[in-house]
């Protein structure tokens, strides 16, 4: 296996990549990749504010500073893929296709939010973006995820599955027993743990016996140890495109550790007190944004004014799209009465 | 006639299903060799390793990959061996499953099944012979069915797997053996949601679920010696509950006896003496009385085991005590 | 006087009972930064790392460490972050912890606490707001407790620790910011099994469980107005019931009311109703109503979760409803 | 570390030892190690013989031909240490030295029983002998054998726990919580995977992603690969003491995969006859009390006449208790209603 030096946000880590670049693998499109990040950042960063306004009911885990694994999986897979997420899911809805304005109108709880105002942020799903949800018990999806792949495989439709999970999941038996399970069937499935350094306020490290949470385990299940630095895009994507091309060729899972870092608390309701302030300034200066920006300004990709142009129009509709949703109706209360079957009722009894 | 164990029901509403439908999948813990109760003896053999799929020993994994599989269009039977290992996963059932139609707003469907053998009677101890459909029923948007004849376990097996929703299919292991005579016809269905009434009498309501209806049919021939006529109804499912039944043979006969191997402290006997408290006082002329399983861990020892179960012989004592106008003294512990 | 929030109460309990013994321990995910919800601040400070013991994400792991540790003669007090997740490690507390005793004939005991957030009302969706007591309910040999006020936090989860059993606390999230007089003395400890009676009235008996409590009280102020008398029972504890106050208490009002956060599919209501309708069926005067949760995953938006929740409104009407002879409409689903 | 080639029923496996074997290691009473062998597999065949009269209530789920490991760790541990096993405990708590009397009679529901009649044979139990218990669901124990290594640690009391466990049981969660919860405090635990090669009547191979059951997954916890063949008693019993030696030390836990046969099938009730019968053949041939004999005999510590004389002597002993056993009185209904609680008393309500 060819082994390749990744830049994380750790430092150097030589790690070893599953399968060499595709041949017919195109370049990717950065300022795509970009606009893509951006969108999300300004609509979480939206949602921040108005959680602080008390406008959101419930949590909200935010992805800030993680956007470019949730772009750059994303971007390796094809419409009719499965995608699962977790909580900290809005970064992954929006970045398969999911509805801006429907995902808000979740969180603001509105008429028309993606889940009825049944979810809350914690389970946005859209099944028509081949986003199949996001689960607020940790680990508790990976198995689901699981189980989609092997209905790809025993469909052989080539259908591939990705499933994200944080750093401090890989800790929860439902982890073992589903990349075991998906390792023993060979199963068309993309692992990605997000390993942002920190499991709510523990630092990861204190509660694992080996030094990577998720590459380190790989080889209980025959699997080979992938790290990719998760503040690159691009790098998310090409490693991304290698295991979706594995996983699709039949040839089973791979387990990617995608290292990054998240710039705001473990939800909104958290300060992240517990890390000390030069860690935050650190990290910031690896926000997937800037880098990428600062990237494609020193190779004339995208001038600094244009991006700085794009950021305020992005912002700006994200500022007009809260307006807007929060002049909207609220649901019925009858709604709550609907829904448990699929046919739309809810009766248990005669 | 020809005749029908209720393990070899199992396999014909598997193998009548599978035929039917090739989005029909199993997987569990030995599936492939038959299982440990020989319920799934033949089937991949006759449907091969892509619709039969031995699991390792990983609850979670194994009602995890049905929900998802269900969720992409699959319709997989999951096998949990002993109906107490769903507390291994536990999660996947109660927290996912039941949960990802509603709160997605519709948008994922979960037709799968999950059979489990369930109950006591035969020495398996504590953590081998528990009645679980209790756990299932705190927990909205699951069906729950636990079927007393090879008839019902056929025809109520492959409804659950024709239906849209996650059903959980309770096998009570202490009737594996039990037979009847074999349904005519080569497609056997039994609705979900609809009680039987297995006897008819004026004085008094039996009900149970799975091996107590047994008992309550023998209470009920022992009560009709001594000149007392009993319903005996067969709940069959907990989800959807056939209330309406249940309610109607309450306000005809007046007294009710309610029988299950959960224990008392919370059986599903609970949720139909409150139903009946609620909606039928008017009509009961009598307290609701429940032979429930013992408020104890289970114990294996014959004298033991069988004091902390049901038992034709409670169930006929509740009964007269009830219409003697007396009320039974509780049940200890 | 001092006051004291519920939140504070639970740290203070924990702190009362780690200063007093040195074998009881912590351990959960976050208890050494406080936890989540702050229940558990101050105490790494104070006692100690190899007191309060922070944890991966592992419940699994967490009960059965709390199990093996009580098991080898600590007093271990787990937190399980939100009662949802027992069902991550409900196989250690259903099979292993409730039953160890029982079925080893005594020779393994089992002195621990596992803390555990519960109930609705904040908005946190389908997997972060059950209430879970009736899960616990359905397994013999685990204790349950659920304090209303911040008194009662403090001393049940004292006398709960003190206890040689398995108990399982449940902590209600919407009332950690509820404040009350801070207890008299240093130490404080309410006995476990004893319902309190929280006001007095002998039209009708309102029956409740930590949030649920205050809905009653709220619901007698106002029929209060409408010149009906309420009694209303804390419950505290499932296990041990304590059934003598409840019976007590409906043989002289006839009318009872049961609120409760669980669904009322199968929830504790259904357990009491159960016992209302065998053991006082007799003077009763009118239905036995549960007001419950509703029989649904819980749903997030303001409005829809509002109507599957009970509230002081429905319980008035219930009881009103009784009191007028009328029985209410069945709630939706 | 250092590595050593052991001798398995596979064949040579090159396996590193966590620690070489302590100066003052005492060499194995081998006659000793042999009868308390044999004293186990002659209970066991009477279990077996009485199971067949229907004289044994519920399943019974034997050892025969694992004993080598129960009698090999036994004999590593001290009294006041804890140990933990699985349904298939009848050798565990024998091996700690359970009394056979209570053990029959709690497997022939007689007064007397060991767990009083309420456990059978899948929770035999003898805390007096430091054998907490036997467990009936597959790796719902492991958590609690945690428990108490935790408690030994924090009390700082120089105990150890050994827990036993099957191969087909490390593809459960509670099993990846439990090692690694351990791994992550250090704590004084031996694990002990008795990889008998099925997962009842699946071979153990089809199951598993990697080709070692245990060893194979060690390093995802930070922990070495340790093999030994476990149907030799020495060798059982010298890398179980390089474990406990390292556990008592504080330098924390281990995970030793022993590699044996069970030469009967996955429960009494169970023929077997998924294995094919030159694969029992061979086994057999590498029964751990037909080799130690054969060692015996050979090196001259023990003649062939005098183990003949031994087994007919055990053997002779183990009718006599059965059959004067089957002669007492069973429990009566009454002791169902008590023991819930530890006072003895069971009731739930007033
Ligand atoms: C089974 C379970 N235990 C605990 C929690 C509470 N919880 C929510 S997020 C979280 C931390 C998860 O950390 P990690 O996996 O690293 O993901 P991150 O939040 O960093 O994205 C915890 C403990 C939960 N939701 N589910
Ligand atoms: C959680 C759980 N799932 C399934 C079972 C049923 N079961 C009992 S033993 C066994 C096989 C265990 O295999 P292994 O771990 O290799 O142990 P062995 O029986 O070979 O000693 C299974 C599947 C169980 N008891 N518990
Ligand atoms: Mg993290
Ligand atoms: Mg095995």
């Amino acid at each position: 296996m060819p082994r390749a030096t990744c830049v994380t946000t750790f430092g150097e880590v030589d790690a070893p990549v599953a399968t060499p670049p595709r041949a017919e693998q195109t370049a990717p499109d950065l300022r795509d990749l970009y606009e893509r990040m951006l969108r999300i950042r300004q609509f979480e960063a939206k949602v921040d504010v108005l959680y602080r306004q008390g406008r959101v009911r419930g949590p909200a885990h935010l992805g800030l500073g993680q956007e470019a694994i949730a772009v750059g999986v994303a971007a390796a897979l094809r419409s009719g893929d499965f995608s699962l997420g977790t909580y900290r899911g809005h970064a992954h809805a929006l970045a398969r296709g999911a509805s801006e304005e429907a995902v808000l109108r979740e969180l603001l709880g509105r008429v028309g939010g993606i889940c009825g105002g049944k979810g809350g942020s914690m389970h946005i799903t859209s099944v028509e973006h081949g986003y199949y949800g996001s689960y607020a018990i940790v680990g508790g999806h990976i198995p689901t995820a699981v189980g989609m792949a092997w209905a790809s495989r025993i469909r052989r439709d080539g259908g591939v599955t990705a499933c994200f999970f944080g750093d401090g999941t890989t800790n929860i038996g439902a982890f073992h027993e589903a990349v075991n399970l998906a390792a023993v069937w060979s199963l068309p499935v993309v692992f990605v743990c997000e390993n942002n350094l920190y499991m709510e306020y523990t630092p990861i490290g204190d509660v694992i016996p080996v030094e990577r949470p998720a590459a380190d385990r790989a080889s209980a299940y025959g699997l080979a140890p992938l790290v990719v630095d998760g503040n690159d895009v691009a790098a998310v994507r090409e490693m991304a495109l290698a295991a979706v091309d594995r996983a699709r060729r039949g040839d089973g899972p791979s387990l990617v550790e995608a290292v990054t870092y998240r710039l705001g608390g473990h939800s909104v309701a958290d300060g992240g007190a517990y890390r000390h302030p030069d860690e935050v300034a650190a990290a910031r200066t690896r926000d997937p944004l800037v880098r990428l920006a600062t990237e494609m300004a020193q190779s004339g990709e995208m001038g600094v004014d244009e991006s700085d142009a794009l950021v305020t129009r992005v912002k700006g509709e994200m500022d007009a799209l809260a307006a807007r949703v929060l002049e909207e109706p609220t649901p019925d209360a009858a709604g709550a009465w609907t829904g448990m079957w699929s046919d739309g009722s809810a009766a248990w009894r005669n | 006639m020809a005749q029908l164990t209720f393990r070899e029901a199992v396999a014909a509403a598997l193998d009548q299903e599978m035929a039917r439908d090739e989005t029909v999948v199993l997987l569990g813990e030995d599936v492939g060799s038959g299982g440990v109760f020989k319920t799934t003896a033949g089937l991949k053999e006759r449907f091969g390793p892509d619709r039969v799929w031995d699991t390792p020993i990983s609850e979670q994994a194994i009602a995890g990959a049905a929900m998802g599989a269900a969720t992409a269009g699959l319709r997989p039977v999951a096998e949990i061996m002993f109906s107490d290992f769903y507390a291994t996963c536990w999660d996947q059932v109660a927290n996912e499953i039941a949960k990802a139609c509603y709160m997605t707003g519709g948008q994922l469907r979960m037709p799968l099944v999950i059979r489990g053998t369930n109950g006591g009677g035969l020495g398996f101890g504590a953590q081998h012979s528990q009645s679980v459909e209790n756990w299932a029923m705190c927990v909205p948007g699951i069906k729950i069915v636990s079927p007393s004849t090879p008839d019902d376990m056929w025809g109520l097996l492959a409804a659950a797997i024709r239906d849209p929703e996650p059903v959980l299919v309770f096998e009570h292991k202490a009737l594996f053996g039990t037979k009847a005579e074999r349904p005519a016809g080569d497609h056997h269905l039994v609705p979900l949601g609809e009680a039987a009434l297995r006897r008819r009498g004026d004085d008094v309501t039996l009900i149970g679920l799975a091996r107590t209806v047994g008992m309550c049919e023998q209470a009920a021939t022992a009560l009709a010696e001594d000149g007392i006529a009993a319903d005996v109804i067969d709940l069959r499912c907990l989800v959807p509950l056939d209330a309406a039944t249940v309610l109607a043979s309450a306000r005809r006969t007046g007294r009710v006896v309610i029988v299950e191997e959960n224990p008392g402290q919370l059986g599903w006997g609970a949720a139909v003496a409150a139903i009946l408290a609620e909606e039928a006082f008017h009509d009961l002329r009598a307290p609701v009385v429940r032979v429930s399983g013992g408020n104890v861990p289970l114990p294996v020892a014959t004298a033991m085991e069988a004091a902390v179960m049901p038992s034709a012989e409670k169930v006929a004592a509740a009964a007269r005590g009830l219409t003697e106008g007396r009320i039974p003294a509780a049940t200890p512990a």
